[in-house]
């Protein structure tokens, strides 16, 4: 693109160089700003906190690789939180992406808090066209999920016992990077009235907020920011409050940059004007 | 620095290649990367969809019924040739009929119902009165059978500054996604393959 | 209803469950079908003074039933909480009754014990939680089919000016006063995406209008499909406006399908032939950040139209004009001239005033102290 | 007859997945519960459709010596051939060969990809984002709060910036993309409704 015209080449690969040490430079000094736990990222936790020990948690990876800068740190919070408190959690994932993704997380997270497969925790895989998928467990999830991920019954796991739809869940945790999560308050939380907690990307926080606002949605944990806010809660420092530095300066930079942008054109016009 | 870290940072490297201009070492980049990604959502799909939910219950149980959808499933598949492609319209009435017929009730109860419940607030406070409005007035923005004029017009032209607000909201959100991205591509850079940062 | 409660020491369960003293307290224990189901399953719920009163004495709750015909022994359904005040048995027979009893017992032996009336089970043909969501998929169904017959019929509607449709027709015309063509794209959606057809309809009204004006118009593909399609809504349109011979086929064409190739490819093209006008009109995804800031440095006027919120937010600060979502379709069918979807039009905006009314009504009850009104509108 | 059967089948199935909604008893659950998970396998197919329309297409460039393209072609199939074979041959699990293809090639990869939007943002922000009118003006102050509301750096330079972020997102934010959601969704009760009578036939596409 930029080599059909000279001058664009300089504008634009300084301000690329701009936004790379505006990211690089906080992560390698570490000025740690405060930071400030939103209410919505709250409700979360204390959603999670209230829960019974052996409740039942899923946990679906509704998510592609793309994303995996912001999804990861936002579902390592979420597992460490489920797991410390005890709680049974199932994995799933309705994009196909998602599904090594989460089998990873599961078994890292797991294993950190020395937690044993098919009985703290499972995974049973993908399933495609998400509305169906939702849909089909809530009449019966060892129907919809014969196996799991590696093709093993899933009936024969401890965990699955007892367990045979949304009645037996306290929460799904949608991990998401487009509108799963509304799919799940679609078909999971108006039809069974299961609760739903959207951990998404920063991009669609803001479609999310008319569902936290009627209550169809217990709280809402969006991008790195949400991520670094559930470390804050949970006392535990991971890449995304790491991360929170470079954000900040590379917020301001895009603001400085649209800024000067707009004060050229003015003038510009001013110029013009006159 | 393993062997498999150093081979994710050279294609990371390639790909950000493209910041300079369109190339062949992102081009190349971008092609395994198409040829990876298909494979894996093909083995995916067989293997976690095709296999448990129809070859099993088909093959290893013998329910017979299954038969149905696999014949509906290889007529879609014949979408891909020229001279039986409209076979493939059957399966597809049915996956969009289903996905037709759950999508009424959903949209009713989770985007109407529940929202307008949610809007009917005692307009007992700023905030309230100001949803209430922005709600009314986006409606009248969206409402296409009368001219946006008078007390009308007023009304619709709220409702274009009501969704600028979200739309600069949603900008601002998206802004800090995409940087965010960034962050994660640098901390694996710098950290998990060179040791820099912690 | 009636219930009968019974203190008793544990070293004797088993004996005094032979020999149940019945005792009528307050409405402690209640029983029923389960209520909008498929069958298969009773509800117990349990509660009153009684128990309000010694549940802090004990620890351990079992809830046990009987099928009444068999006179069988008690079987355990479940252990819970003492806390606990309504249990679902989800593994009953349908239409064979059933007897429950709750059993209160402490460590030392003290237990407490309830017995319910025998109850059946059944299945449910309708569901009466969803009453509203019926009575909501009734009103859309009869005004929007009386509107859309209506407009099958002959019958016009009108439809309000929409600013970014005249925007185009001007922006046609500036591009033919300076000489300069007009680019057009659909963005990356596959052919069936609503949006990406809503695209051709607004796709042949602008190539008539370069039809009659001779004004290049240049429109790269990232789908092979939509390439297809395009160039034969072009070359029709050029073809209904008397000038075939005008249509370069080399001008609507496929580009690549890879997301960033194809706006850096569209980003060339532009630098190269400086297009007076951009129309970015269809399914849009993160490439339209870069197709509208250069767009934008070269001074072209820009109008987009498309359904993403997240690439809007983009567009409408790199753009000079813009359709947002419903507007767009309406443009759209506006353009295409479906009795369809015009009668579809006006059948939601008369769907939108029952909305609108219904939430101020609500709101006004609501501050009145009144709350019924909006306890219509739960969901389950 | 190729068009009735189709709008037959969507009919039937739409009809009965609405009206199932209503409807508790065993019977219609049992056939619902059915349908879903025709519908799954029957969508399975269709996923796979795309990629073998892909691969048809690389596979017919990757044999035309004449194509610029062929050499990436050439990759794409490869690449393609690499996952199914370790994938369905040696499995899919952790420790895999297919795993580690995922790990270090493909999400790298991808997420490097759409971290390039970073940059881009950055140059349409000094080349792009204009308040070229009082719409847009109000769309860059709300995005200037947010963005700034919602990082640490907000709190530092004055605590009322949270506050006023917090506001925005919950009030008028949150409304209008309420009004936006009330639209949609009576458009989509709309066209669903038409798809099941038949009326909207747009999908079973041209001729």
């Amino acid at each position: 693109m930029a080599e059909a015209n000279g001058k664009r080449f300089h504008t634009r690969h300084l301000i690329f160089l701009l936004m790379a040490i505006a990211v690089v430079l906080p992560l390698i000094f570490k000025p740690g700003l405060p930071l400030r736990v939103t209410k919505e990222v709250q409700d979360i936790y204390d959603y999670i906190e209230g829960l019974p020990e052996e409740s039942v948690v899923i946990i679906s990876f509704d998510h592609e690789a793309s994303s995996l800068p912001e999804m990861v740190p936002m579902a390592e919070a979420l597992l460490r939180h489920c797991f410390r408190k005890n709680l049974k959690v199932c994995g799933m994932a309705l994009l196909a992406e998602g599904t090594s993704v989460g089998d990873a997380n599961l078994r890292r997270i797991g294993a950190e808090y020395n937690k044993e497969y098919g009985e703290d925790y499972i995974f049973w895989g993908f399933r495609p066209q998400h509305e169906v998928a939702i849909l089909a467990l809530g009449e019966d999830i060892t129907r919809e999920f014969k196996t799991d991920y590696t093709g093993r019954p899933i009936s024969g796991f401890p965990i699955m016992q007892g367990l045979r739809n949304y009645q037996n869940v306290a929460a799904v945790i949608s991990v998401g990077d487009g509108d799963i999560p509304i799919y799940w308050v679609n078909y999971a939380q108006a039809r069974y009235g299961v609760n739903i907690i959207p951990a998404i990307t920063a991009v669609m926080a803001t479609t999310m907020y008319p569902f936290l606002q009627s209550e169809q949605i217990v709280g809402l944990a969006a991008g790195l920011k949400g991520a670094a806010e559930y470390e804050k809660l949970l006392n535990r420092t991971g890449l995304a409050t790491r991360g929170m530095d470079a954000q900040s300066t590379a917020h301001v930079l895009i603001i400085v940059l649209i800024a000067i942008g707009n004060i050229i054109m003015f003038r510009q016009r001013g110029g013009k004007r006159s | 620095m393993d062997i498999s870290t150093t081979i994710a940072a050279i294609l990371t490297l390639a790909i950000y290649s493209f910041l300079y201009r369109d190339n062949p070492v992102y081009k190349t980049a971008e092609h395994i990367l198409l040829g990876v990604s298909v494979g894996y959502f093909v083995v995916i799909t067989i293997s976690n969809t095709i296999i448990p939910k129809l070859i099993i219950p088909l093959f290893v149980d013998g329910e017979l019924i299954y038969i149905i959808p696999a014949l509906l499933g290889i007529a879609m598949l014949l979408r891909v040739t020229k001279q039986f492609s409209h076979i493939s319209r059957i399966p597809l009435a049915l996956i969009i009929g289903v996905g037709a017929g759950i999508a009424i009730p959903a949209y009713m109860q989770a985007h109407l119902i529940a929202q307008m419940k949610a809007t009917m607030l005692p307009l007992s406070n700023i905030s309230n009165i100001v949803i209430i409005i922005a709600v009314l007035s986006v409606l009248v923005y969206f409402f296409f059978s009368r001219k946006h004029e008078g007390a009308f017009g007023v009304t619709a032209k709220a409702g274009i500054y009501f969704l600028m607000i979200f739309f600069g909201s949603t900008f601002g959100y998206t802004v800090m996604a995409r940087i965010s991205l960034l962050i994660g591509r640098i901390q694996f850079l710098l950290g998990d393959w060179l040791g820099i940062i912690r | 209803m009636t219930d009968k409660v019974l203190y008793i020491h544990k070293p004797f369960l088993i004996l005094l469950i032979l020999t149940l003293i019945p005792f009528s307290a307050q409405a402690a224990i209640d029983t029923y079908d389960t209520p909008n189901d498929g069958g298969n399953s009773i509800t117990v719920t349990w509660g009153g003074e009684v128990i309000a009163q010694s549940r802090d004495k004990f620890t351990s709750l079992d809830i046990q039933r009987q099928k009444v015909a068999e006179s069988a022994g008690w079987e355990t359904a479940a252990v819970l909480p003492v806390t606990d005040s309504v249990f679902v048995d989800d593994s009953v027979k349908d239409n064979i009754p059933y007897k429950y009893r709750i059993v209160f017992s402490a460590p030392e032996g003290e237990a407490l014990i309830f017995e319910s009336e025998p109850v059946k089970s059944s299945p449910q043909f309708f569901n009466t939680k969803r009453l509203n969501v019926l009575i909501g998929v009734i009103i859309c169904c009869v005004i929007l089919f009386y509107y859309i017959y209506e407009s099958r019929k002959g019958k016009k509607f009108y439809l309000r000016p929409i600013g970014g449709l005249q925007a185009i027709d001007d922006a046609v015309g500036r591009a033919t006063e300076m000489g300069k063509p007009i680019l057009y794209s659909a963005g990356r959606g596959k052919m069936q995406r609503v949006a990406t057809i809503a695209s051709m309809n607004v796709l042949s009204s602008v190539a008539t209008k370069t039809a009659e004006y001779n004004t290049p118009l240049i429109f790269p593909n990232s789908e092979p499909v939509v390439a297809a399609v395009a160039q034969e809504v072009v070359y029709e349109a050029y073809l209904k406006a008397g000038h075939p011979d005008r249509y370069n086929p080399d001008d609507v064409f496929y580009l690549t399908d890879s997301q960033f190739g194809y706006a850096a490819a569209v980003d060339g093209i532009m630098v190269r032939r400086k297009p007076a006008t951009n129309l970015f009109i269809g399914t849009f995804e993160a490439e339209s950040l870069i197709l509208a800031e250069t767009g934008n440095s070269i001074g072209a006027i820009q109008i987009a139209g498309t359904d993403s919120t997240i690439q809007l937010a983009f567009f409408i600060v790199a753009c000079d004009y813009f359709l947002i979502g419903e507007e767009y379709f309406a443009a759209s069918g506006y353009l295409s001239k479906d009795p369809m979807v015009l009668g579809s039009l006006k059948g939601q905006d008369w769907l939108k005033i029952i909305v609108g009314g219904a939430i101020i009504l609500g709101a006004v009850l609501e501050t009145a102290g009144i709350g019924f009104f909006s306890k219509l509108f739960g969901i389950g | 007859m190729y068009r009735r059967i189709p709008l037959i089948v969507c009919f039937i199935f739409g009809a009965f997945m609405l009206i199932q909604f209503f409807v508790p008893h065993r019977v219609s659950t049992e056939f619902y519960e059915m349908t879903l998970e025709w519908a799954q396998i029957i969508y399975a197919f269709a996923l796979l459709v795309g990629a073998l329309m892909l691969m048809k297409h690389h596979a017919v460039n990757a044999t035309r010596k004449s194509s610029d393209d062929r050499p990436f072609s050439i990759i794409v199939i490869a690449g393609i051939a690499t996952m199914c074979i370790a994938g369905l041959i040696w499995g899919h699990g952790e420790g895999t060969v297919f795993n580690w293809f995922f790990q270090n090639v493909q999400a790298p990869m991808q997420s490097t990809m759409f971290s390039l939007l970073a940059f881009f943002v950055a140059s349409a922000a000094f080349r792009g984002f204009r308040a070229r009118n009082t719409q847009a003006i109000f769309l860059l102050i709300a995005a200037t709060i947010v963005m700034l509301g919602r990082v640490p750096i907000g709190e530092l330079i004055s605590p009322v910036i949270p506050q006023v972020a917090d506001w925005i997102l919950n009030v008028p934010s949150m409304a209008a993309r309420r009004g936006i959601y009330i639209g949609i969704a009576l458009g989509s009760i709309a066209t669903s409704l038409r798809v099941i009578l038949g009326i909207e036939r747009t999908y079973l596409g041209g001729s």
